[in-house]
């Protein structure tokens, strides 16, 4: 398959950092299209920078960022985002903030007013499958952390970007949602094919998405380790009780705290 | 027939010494003239002239040392005063006996006196001390606002203050300070040989349509004459005008100007609206002890008598 | 269900209780009605001269609205472009202090001077009081958008504009309505001032020919209106506040 | 770097664009310097009149200084007590809203009766017309405080007074602050104001005699050190703000 | 062991509850004195408020809380809270914001000026146990989410409380972190005999702290299943990859789900 985020030997300093220590520091990651790829690291390792690079919200100080085959040198149009933090716009209903996306990217956006009701059905399709059906209406305040979440995830998806983002999406969740969700993530990928980096804390839910796993050093961050998860797909929620799953995040275990210990 | 629009600015609000104009709009004097006069108010009879000079306003009812002064400080800006109407100012100082002021004017000496940063008659000061040796050390000026100016004076809280005769005398009565302990001293008087407000136009105004100078002028002396001939029903005009005005008073005042201001013996004798070339020659001098004139003017470029309507037209009694 | 009944009649409780006091100090030190006349002796000069304060405050009214409306339009307009560039902030936050600095007093004869007499002065001079608190919460509500809310749109491939419209501006709203609080008092002290040297009607005129002609009863009876109607002014741009932007109030109750 | 060195310049380059734009203005429609002195006029007229101006500023300045003082400490305790109490918040309001509305040009003839010419009514002007916004940011900050903090401290068997002075009155800070540089601005109207009708000193007094004596440049003049003036101490409230609640501008930073 | 914390039939609703729904009801839960419990349920089920209503933070409309042998009419002044949300005042320094709790509560109020030696050096060794060692005269704002968490549990325990609530206190946490964080609060709970309520997402958590774990019914709250847990302590880390554990945590998941479905 041919690699779709090509970031290459990448050193970033933020603009604002006071000590002038580099995020980022020689990192190389290749990420496949189609890939649904994991990256796990201590807290503060640059996993959000490497995020921000990917889709050119920040420009390298050295090395090269290529997406889609071109090199990066602005906001890459393309991506969907979702944070921890879910970011929904309170003035907005739920299904409002979903279809967002749609007022900006192209060709959406000139489609959007005369093909409303689609695209509303598109979006309240979503909503069902993150379990928040008939709940558009409601504002996101109105709304629990979890299902804001829930919802902000909608959001990333609605223009089917061909990169998804996500950077602890299922932070806030209890366990049942939080698989729950895993397991609309895995069917979503099965279809669409769409590329995924996912940033996360938790190995378990590594292990259960991704088809590789990348271990990030502190900071500045580096990769130091690099997993592929061989689990045949599609994946039910049962292999996560399974020995060989409790090895594997043992094993992811053991390498981050390694790495942890080289630091 | 096309009216001409004319802005007037007034001196003041809307009190009893307005009453002139109000009648002259009122029987359509203005209108039979072909003009369509628009009258507002104003802070001080200073703001006239600004205005006419901003060219905002057309005519203006001002102080005529006033104007002598800011066509010194403007150069550029040719004001003309065009008709007399107070022949003697209303600058007095105001003060009560029971405080130690009299009619004599050295018994200023020493004392605390109440004086509007703005004031007009304040402003007379320089020529009222030259005029009356009135020795200033000691003495003590206090910058009051105008609203609270009689109401000190009433508290006690200063001795004297300037003020114009007519609307401080009243101020002070009604705020309950008896009419025998209150002392006016009516600059004009002393020796202050200055002329009052008087109709201002602008040089454009008067070059462009010199016959609407004309026709106004001709109106307001039919305002003045009808006044003079019945002041009470002339007051109604004002009372229409200002909603919170009280006829007695407003009679009280404009019976006041008229006797000390406008109709004075001089005015009786040679007609309304005219000057007395000699004694407004010494009323520059005069003004000169106030400032220093960057260029002395001359009665002339100050003063013309080419809108006032005929002598005979401007007898008053 | 008890404390809010309490704060619903506190407000009444207070004032009534506020001027009770007063009423009971001037009688009990026997002040002069001219220093400080009693609420009953300006109540009675309110009734006295219902018809002219009702006709003049109703004038005010319209200059208030008037300016304010200016200033809404014009304030959001500059905190728009104030809020999307940091550099024009920097640049004309000076120039607009030093305006802000200028007694809107002294100003008013200028206005004068270009418009003469009539309802345009007051109307500005209401506008250029109140249009500086606004410029400068709408600037800041635009321009203190999250930075993730900023990196998902740009991700999407917004432009800057897309995100002042989209985002900033309903964001500054809660911002917007706040100042709205503020610029009406304001507003409706600016023409208040227009009207004292540049109007022939309104309580500001009113106001100034009621204290040339000493009726001071009359002067506080102004006094009393005008605060009555900002009071008034107030409680409804509070109100429009709760009801355009109750999301911002419940958000934080939620929360 | 670039950014910052332009952010640095962009106020002079504002306001001196500004002024040659007047400058140029005045020459290309001639209008009259008594409408609308040019900036060189009314700079010629500043340096003409430096000994006056500066000796009138300074006096504006203590006036400035002390009723800016005077409101601070009250707008803090007031902001307080409101603040902690929603009962008397409620209550007080209308009251305070309603004295906000009286133009303060309104009440100096009050306090002249009562307090006589001198430095106390345009310190006074300047308190009463500056206090009002420094209490509602007060209250606005300590009313404000986090539920989950106050769940926190009160588990612990803390009193309201602690709260409010371990958490909201620190907390209230940044408002507190905020709302200095806009009373800053405010007391500098509010002493002008004063001393134009109860000084004998100050660049108000000095604004009505030069008015009144149709010098029209002096006018300006004074103006215009009035605008310097109060972007200089706009400019120092800044700072004290930045230096003084730096946590609240940085935590957002660190987020 | 006597019962510490008795919550007998409580129905709550808030004041400002719009819909006038309880947020807990027929809420019964005795914990003992030294006691660790641990608290499972869906977002919004009112864990929270069982938090509030066992500090005297919220008083029930029915049924009676019993604190250490009182009827609670008054915050209980004794008990340490940490919530997710960190809540450190920014103006204070962290080592500041834990002596906080010590200018509040008797005796330490009228001790702290004279001793201020001894609570600082108490406040540095919690800080050490907890990672922060030499992080105290840092602002919050220059410690990042999870170093704010850790601090604002120093806070909590800097008082020695009778009684300690922690509100999902690990939840912004990497694994790393979060695991070691488990230690402290196992090492703590063993050396102080504090009694413990802890709510908390993660059942891993729940089964590897936990002496008894109560999993909560959908709102309106009410205690649906509780279980023992008997691993002997200390425990260690470990466990948590025996099959015995992935058995207990996969019952719990059965038992909530089953509580899900009832409601
Ligand atoms: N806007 C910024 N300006 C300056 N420094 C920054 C900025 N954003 C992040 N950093 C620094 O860069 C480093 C990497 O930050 P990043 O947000 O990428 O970490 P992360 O791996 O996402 O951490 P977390 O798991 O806590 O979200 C951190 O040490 C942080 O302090
Ligand atoms: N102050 C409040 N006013 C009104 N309703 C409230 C308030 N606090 C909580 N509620 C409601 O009470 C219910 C229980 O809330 P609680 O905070 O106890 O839930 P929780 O179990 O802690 O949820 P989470 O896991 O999301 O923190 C919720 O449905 C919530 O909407
Ligand atoms: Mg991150
Ligand atoms: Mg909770």
């Amino acid at each position: 398959m041919p690699v779709f985020v090509d970031i290459h030997n990448v050193t970033h300093v933020y603009a604002r950092a006071e000590d002038g220590v580099p995020a980022v520091e020689n990192l190389t990651i290749r990420i496949n299209e189609g890939e649904f790829a994991a990256i796990v690291g201590p807290s503060g390792c640059g996993k959000s920078t490497l995020m921000k690079l990917a889709t050119g919200l920040q420009f390298p100080r050295e090395g090269t960022v290529i997406v889609d085959g071109k090199e990066v040198g602005a906001p890459v149009k393309l991506a969907g985002m979702a944070f921890q933090n879910p970011t929904m716009l309170p003035w907005r209903t739920t299904l409002d903030n979903i279809l967002l996306p749609l007022e900006i990217v192209e060709p959406h956006r000139s489609r959007l007013r005369r093909h409303k009701a689609e695209y509303v059905a598109k979006a309240e399709s979503l909503l069902e499958q993150v379990g928040l059906k008939g709940q558009g209406q409601k504002f996101p305040w109105q709304l629990s952390g979890g299902m804001q979440q829930r919802a902000s995830l909608c959001r990333a998806l609605i223009h089917e970007p061909k990169l998804l983002m996500l950077d602890e999406p299922f932070g806030a969740l209890d366990s049942f949602t939080r698989e729950e969700l895993w397991c609309v993530m895995r069917d979503l990928h099965a279809a669409q094919k769409v590329t995924i980096i996912l940033v996360t804390h938790d190995l378990r839910e590594a292990a259960f998405l991704a088809d590789r796993i990348f271990c990030m050093s502190a900071r500045p961050g580096r990769i130091v380790a690099e997993r592929e998860v061989t689990f045949p797909r599609p994946r039910d929620l049962e292999i996560t009780y399974t020995p060989e799953f409790s090895e594997l995040v043992h094993e992811l275990r053991g390498r981050i705290a390694q790495a942890r210990k080289a630091a | 027939q096309a009216q001409t629009p004319v802005r007037f600015s007034l001196d003041w609000r809307w009190e009893g010494p307005a009453a002139p104009f109000a009648v002259a709009l009122d029987k359509g004097y203005f209108k039979a003239e072909g003009l369509d006069v628009t009258i507002d108010p104003a802070a001080g009879s200073r703001e006239p002239i600004s205005r006419v000079a901003s060219g905002t306003y057309d005519v203006g009812f001002g102080d005529v040392n006033s104007l002598v002064r800011f066509r010194d400080e403007n150069p550029g800006t040719d004001l003309k005063a065009v008709m007399v109407i107070y022949d003697r100012p209303p600058f007095a100082i105001i003060g009560r006996k029971s405080r130690g002021i009299s009619k004599d004017a050295s018994s200023l000496t020493g004392k605390k006196i109440g004086a509007p940063a703005a004031d007009g008659a304040f402003a007379q000061w320089p020529i009222f001390k030259t005029v009356n040796k009135v020795d200033e050390t000691g003495m003590k000026f206090e910058n009051v606002g105008f609203p609270v100016r009689e109401p000190m004076l009433a508290q006690g809280e200063v001795d004297a203050v300037f003020g114009f005769s007519m609307s401080s005398f009243i101020n002070l009565k009604s705020r309950g300070v008896p009419a025998d302990d209150i002392v006016v001293l009516l600059m004009s008087d002393y020796g202050v040989d200055l002329y009052g407000n008087t109709i201002i136009v602008s040089q454009k105004f008067a070059q462009e349509k010199p016959e609407a100078v004309k026709g106004l002028l001709r109106a307001i002396m039919k305002g003045v004459q009808d006044t003079v001939k019945d002041p009470s029903s002339a007051v109604d005009s004002v009372i229409k005008r200002n909603d919170v005005a009280k006829k007695d008073v407003e009679l009280e005042r404009l019976k006041m100007v008229l006797e000390q201001n406008m109709i004075t013996p001089w005015v009786k004798e040679n007609g309304f609206g005219g000057i007395d070339k000699a004694r407004f020659a010494k009323a520059l001098d005069q003004i000169g002890l106030t400032f220093t004139y960057k260029e002395k003017p001359s009665v002339e470029s100050v003063f013309t008598e080419e809108f006032l309507p005929a002598a005979d037209q401007r007898k008053v009694n | 269900m008890k404390t809010k009944n309490q704060l619903a009649i506190a407000p009444w409780i207070f004032t009534i209780g506020f001027f009770v006091l007063w009423e009971l100090a001037c009688r009990v030190f026997n002040i002069s009605s001219f220093i400080l006349p009693a609420p009953s002796t300006i109540l009675f000069a309110v009734w006295e001269y219902r018809t002219q304060l009702t006709y003049h405050a109703f004038h005010t009214l319209w200059m208030t609205l008037a300016g304010f409306g200016l200033a809404v339009v014009f304030g959001l307009l500059l905190g728009m472009v104030l809020g999307s560039s940091r550099l024009i902030n920097a640049g004309s936050y000076p120039l607009l202090v030093g305006f802000n600095s200028i007694p809107k007093v002294a100003v008013v004869p200028i206005l004068v001077f270009w418009f003469g007499v009539g309802w345009v002065p007051p109307v500005l001079t209401a506008f250029l009081i109140s249009f500086f608190p606004i410029v400068v919460n709408v600037a800041t509500g635009i321009a203190t958008v999250e930075p993730e809310m900023e990196d998902v749109l740009r991700a999407l491939g917004a432009s800057k504009k897309d995100i002042v419209f989209k985002v900033g501006v309903p964001r500054a709203m809660p911002y917007f309505f706040g100042s709205l609080k503020v610029a009406i008092t304001l507003a409706y002290v600016g023409s208040v001032i227009g009207e004292q040297n540049a109007s022939n009607v309104g309580i500001g005129n009113l106001l100034t020919r009621a204290s040339a002609a000493f009726e001071v009863p009359l002067v506080w009876a102004s006094l009393l209106v005008l605060a009555v109607l900002g009071v008034i002014m107030y409680a409804i741009t509070a109100y429009a506040e709760r009801s355009m932007t109750g999301w911002a109030q419940r958000s934080q109750m939620a929360a």
